[in-house]
């Protein structure tokens, strides 16, 4: 007599196209069988790569506030933006720059965020996208919030949330992906694993084998994907969404990537890691990785990479210029936007705090 | 015209919005079939769909910032928080996100969304089901917090928090749910929000308060009438933001202030109120501004609940104690 | 090619000794070899039940406040009451009443909490077991931090936490099935899945297919039970503790069970279930089964069961009117536990509360 | 004896109990090789080791219950919060346990924990990185918050805080933590609980304050002193329980009071300090009582960062205008 039985089982599953060496390790999916369709890929992965570094240089010279550094994740970025349609909504974290470039947030908005301003929340161009979240994890449940309107309003639409390895610990997380089984809602859930939580090596922040299997607690789907390889970020993301926006529910996507930089321009990352692992980790960068495999494939070359590269930077420079010429908000904007009518009871506040902008401005 | 009670005002108020707006969804634990622990919602699944009258999985923190998600989309979401004992995991996401939404994109996201949540003592409930811990709530900057003292207030107020363009919590005083009833038209008028709303007009003192005390408040009035003692009543209703004009007002015309509320003393929101009458209003009072409040105790269990709340006696003497300063 | 691999699978068990019909379905576990040694498992939820009924009672003659029935639980209660060792250290929600009889926490205790009174909380021979934890799921980090202190200090000791269905919804329950993984901790967090939440039916709190596969998102292991067997509880539990204790770190075990009355004094559940649905798992009760298998192993006879039936009615009785004999305490004791010592700040408004109290006794 | 800055006067607190008392662990996110994002606990883990200084996967709400469950068994966690800003998924396991569990066992279970968080705003840091809410906290009954002001107050009241047999929230002013330093002896003495420090004397107006506001309150104090003005200033030092004797005495000797806070007006714990005056105070007061406060909005992004701190212009101002006052 048995003692027991089986009553369910799961497995997780890891797609990968192009490995590290660019080598095509799968058949690539139909987007990407001509290479040359890559390359817009290819140049808002840069894009993003040279706004992060302008943006470091900015913070360490007094012109931006504290920074956080998307280095080494493009691929990730870039594939799961681009794989979103303009009318999905997304739910991001502090670090995903590149996702928001994707979907047409412009640079001078995410400086002047940066810089301390809240105007650059104020999206021109994707009216529905959540701003910056800064309490980890918190941004989950208001994507299952958004997709449950989706789903009573009937239409095609799915709401992405991207989270980091470290916030998959917080009960948001989990409360989230809980209710998006329930209620089969359109949802994807990118957790963006860069291996760190500012100290926090993801050994320690969880014993799970994956983090993709966190989706097994809520009943959905889970799996995991090279992060530093857009072909597959791009293609388990296009997956996840269609299925979200044709009734078929949520999915949990792991992608698996690396910070290289310091958790912000606050930190320093030689406190706690080795300079070996961060070499190491050089070698699968998304970037090289896919410009190698668009050389070899004849559909890009050095000299087109250098005009690229020189487009991109004037592109940069003219944002961080229109930045730096935006003058800060007269003070008592700060009321402005705390309710839609400013109640009563604040208008002595705030005269007064006007009053006070005008003295100091003087 | 028929006589309804607080919880029959919130119910009709629900249905009501419910019907006019099809943007308006209710969410919470056991508000769908069950109608809710005390049957606030009694009935509106089965008439608006489950679709809208959404029972969620057990966590608070959830219902908070599925809210803000779905209001964030346009919808009205109302959320129902079983007791306010367990509203602390909301307000991560009321403080961090509903309240902070529209600043923070300068205007270009809202969250109309409404928190309700009834609170208060005095049903001999288990522990943490008789909070009132308002006051942590009405410190955060960018929220509204509405405390009806009647079945028409419930109803006129609830109304307004739906239909307010920010988030609202709306504390119902789950003691008086059932207590009184009041003739009360079904006709969507809603009663502003942001003011106080006087009670009973009185020359000798201004005694303020809000939600269930105002039922001790009221008695202690008419029981100081008797006395020789004129009270002023005022029902604060929004106790964030604060009319205090209202309340300034009259205590000029009496010079002497009573605060009534059931939650601790210490930073309980009296002490704003306090506070704000000893900053502009100090030259008018002929008397301590006083406070009757609950003990800066923990909530004890029922068999003492009695002597933690304050009584229309405890008022009393608090009113006979100042009228007789001088 | 193919384009993804498995990098990690799962499975749920589900054990089970004696079925529905109290015959043995699997081979059984030498404690539970002699059937004479159940006996006192079987006393126990009887006694259990009997004070489940007294209880009902008191609060509908308006002698005690709002309660919650155990009543079709006991053989969860008890399984795992009787598997811990007295050092342990237990973690409850509102309903688990059976597993504080069994530590030795006494009814008269239980009354007088649920009669509106803390002192009932005060448990003269269970020192270090928490008190009835209302707030869903909060309870779970507590045994976390306590496994920590057990772990830290060298302690044998093993911390349980016990919450329901509903409960698992929460992140307080994610959360501290992680902490457990990543310092794997000796603990066992037992999910009494009793199928309602109030009036929300298990389906509706998880689309996941086993409570016990929340485990799988922290990295630990999950498995899954009949709850109304007490032999598989005990079973479960004892290899759980016994795991726990020697450092092979925290279990996740879902008893299946049933919640047979409303959910408390103050619910009807009539409103939300079928009578069918409670008639059928009337069929499930684990008292009867266990009777049923002592009875057919000639462990048990009726007479022995109206003579334990009254033994332990007299005991409940007793209890009873120790718990109604009680005074209620003086009303100023509500400051005396508020801090060790009662800062000089609220001397004041004690002795206020002491004359009032006096006041309103005469 | 040496000079040390507020942070390293805490570094030197946890390391003193630490070392005195192997009961006392320290939990919290990056505290450990990284030394907590402000370097509050550099070192530490390298000389205690890792199971008494240890980094815990990222879950305020499941530090604080953690930290509860190790408080029951006797163990001493000091428990960080990154900034008080992540300090909300703590507040319910805080407000439904920590302060609870005494009172709820009758003394059988006690929670000597402390929770540290550095809060207030004025380094330019990323949103939810400046907030100011402790009167949030200090409704809480059952709870201590304890707000130093100084190194020196920090390493005397952060041990008392450690050894203290109940929960303390111990809130560090982070605007502070390098600013000043301060001749401080490692000497494991503690200061006082729940009393006020009275930190200038004075006798024509009482300005009371706590944390980093001291110092732009002692600057004004300083600046009015040359037009005249004789201040006392108190720091508040622990905000509950609130030790009301010493500023109630102090203000009947001045009968002028101006309170200085950061945080939002509304509900603010400047207003229990003046509602205890408009109590207790009254008949001394020549003047209304003033709160000098942050503004009743969200702390806006570093850019207007400055405009909704007080400063010692504001603080002075407020203070001429009391002092005109007749
Ligand atoms: C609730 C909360 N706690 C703490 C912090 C401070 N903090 C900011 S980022 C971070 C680590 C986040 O790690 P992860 O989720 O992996 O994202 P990553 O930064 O690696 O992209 C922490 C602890 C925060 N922002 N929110
Ligand atoms: C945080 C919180 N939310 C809501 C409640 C109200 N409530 C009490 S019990 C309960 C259902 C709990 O269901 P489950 O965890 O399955 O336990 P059961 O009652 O079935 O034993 C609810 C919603 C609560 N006590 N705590
Ligand atoms: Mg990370
Ligand atoms: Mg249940």
């Amino acid at each position: 007599m048995l003692t027991m039985k089986k009553v369910a089982s799961f497995e997780v599953e890891y797609f990968q196209y192009l490995n590290a060496d660019s080598q095509v390790v799968a058949e690539l999916p139909s987007f990407a069988q001509n290479a040359a369709d890559l390359i817009p890929f290819y140049r808002e992965m840069v894009l993003t790569r040279l706004f992060d570094q302008k943006a470091v240089v900015l913070q360490r010279t007094g012109r931006m506030g504290t920074y956080a550094s998307s280095e080494g994740q493009e691929a990730s970025m870039i594939g799961l933006g681009r794989a979103m349609r303009r009318e999905d909504v997304l739910f991001p974290t502090y670090r995903e720059h590149g996702v928001y470039f994707a979907r047409g947030v412009s640079m001078t908005e995410i400086f002047t965020y940066w810089g301390g301003n809240e105007s650059g929340m104020n999206f021109s161009r994707v009216p529905d996208d959540f701003p910056v979240c800064i309490p980890i994890a918190t941004q989950i449940p208001h994507a299952a919030g958004a997709a449950y309107a989706f789903k009573y309003r009937k239409q095609a639409r799915v709401a992405v949330a991207v989270c980091g390895d470290g916030a998959t610990s917080k009960g948001d997380f989990y409360e989230g992906l809980n209710a998006a089984g329930v209620w089969n809602l359109p949802c994807v859930f990118v957790v963006v694993n860069n291996q760190w939580a500012i100290s926090l090596p993801r050994s320690k922040q969880s014993v799970c084998q994956t983090m993709a299997q966190k989706a097994i607690a809520a009943g959905i789907p889970g799996e995991q994907c090279d992060g530093n390889d857009v072909i597959a970020v791009y293609d388990r993301m296009d997956q996840a969404l269609r299925k979200a926006r044709s009734g078929g529910g949520p999915t949990v996507l792991e992608a698996v990537t690396y910070r290289m930089r310091d958790h912000t321009t606050a930190d320093d990352a030689s406190r706690y890691r080795q300079q070996e692992e961060v070499d190491q980790q050089r070698k699968r960068d998304p970037i090289m990785r896919l410009k190698k495999y668009l050389v070899e494939q004849h559909a890009w070359s050095e000299e087109q990479d250098e005009q690229l590269l020189s487009e991109v930077g004037a592109d940069v420079e003219a944002a961080t210029k229109e930045y730096l010429d935006t003058p800060p908000r007269p003070p008592h904007t700060i009321f402005d936007c705390l309710y839609e009518t400013l109640p009563k009871a604040y208008l002595e506040q705030m005269s007064q705090l006007s009053k006070q902008g005008e003295a100091s401005h003087e | 015209m028929s006589e309804l009670t607080l919880l029959e005002a919130v119910n009709r108020a629900l249905a009501f919005e419910l019907d006019k707006d099809e943007n308006v969804i209710l969410i919470g634990e056991d508000i769908g079939v069950n109608g809710g622990v005390f049957r606030a919602t009694d009935g509106l699944q089965k008439r608006f769909g489950a679709a809208r009258v959404v029972d969620t999985p057990l966590a608070e923190s959830l219902i908070a910032g599925m809210s803000i998600g779905m209001a964030a989309q346009g919808l009205k979401p109302v959320a129902e928080i079983q007791f306010m004992g367990f509203i602390y995991p909301t307000i991560d996401q009321m403080l961090s996100h509903a309240s902070r939404l529209r600043n923070r994109t300068r205007g270009r996201l809202s969250c109309p969304m409404v928190l309700r949540a009834p609170f208060g003592g005095g049903i001999h409930a288990p522990e943490h089901h008789s909070e009132s811990t308002e006051s942590m709530l009405a410190h955060i900057p960018g929220l509204r917090v509405v405390i009806p003292s009647s079945p028409a207030r419930a109803y006129g107020l609830l109304l307004a928090a739906i239909r307010d363009p920010d988030p609202v919590v709306f504390l119902e005083p789950k003691r008086i749910y059932r207590m009184l009833k009041q003739e009360l038209e079904d006709n969507g008028e809603a009663l502003p929000l942001d003011v106080c709303f006087t009670v009973r007009q009185g020359s000798d003192i201004t005694l303020v308060t809000w939600g269930a005390m105002m039922h001790e408040t009221l008695e202690a009035a008419n029981k100081l009438e008797a006395e020789g003692i004129d009270c002023e009543v005022i029902d604060v209703a929004t106790i964030k933001p604060l009319d205090m004009e209202t309340i300034l007002e009259s205590v000029q015309r009496t010079g002497r202030c009573v605060i009534v509320h059931e939650a601790a003393r210490t930073a309980g929101f009296g002490a704003e109120i306090a506070a704000n009458l000893a900053e502009h209003g100090l030259m008018h009072l002929f008397a301590p501004v006083v406070r009757v409040t609950g003990y800066d105790t923990v909530m004890p269990l029922h068999q003492l609940e009695k002597y933690y709340l304050p009584s229309t006696e405890s008022i009393c003497s608090a009113v006979r104690k100042t009228m007789a300063f001088a």
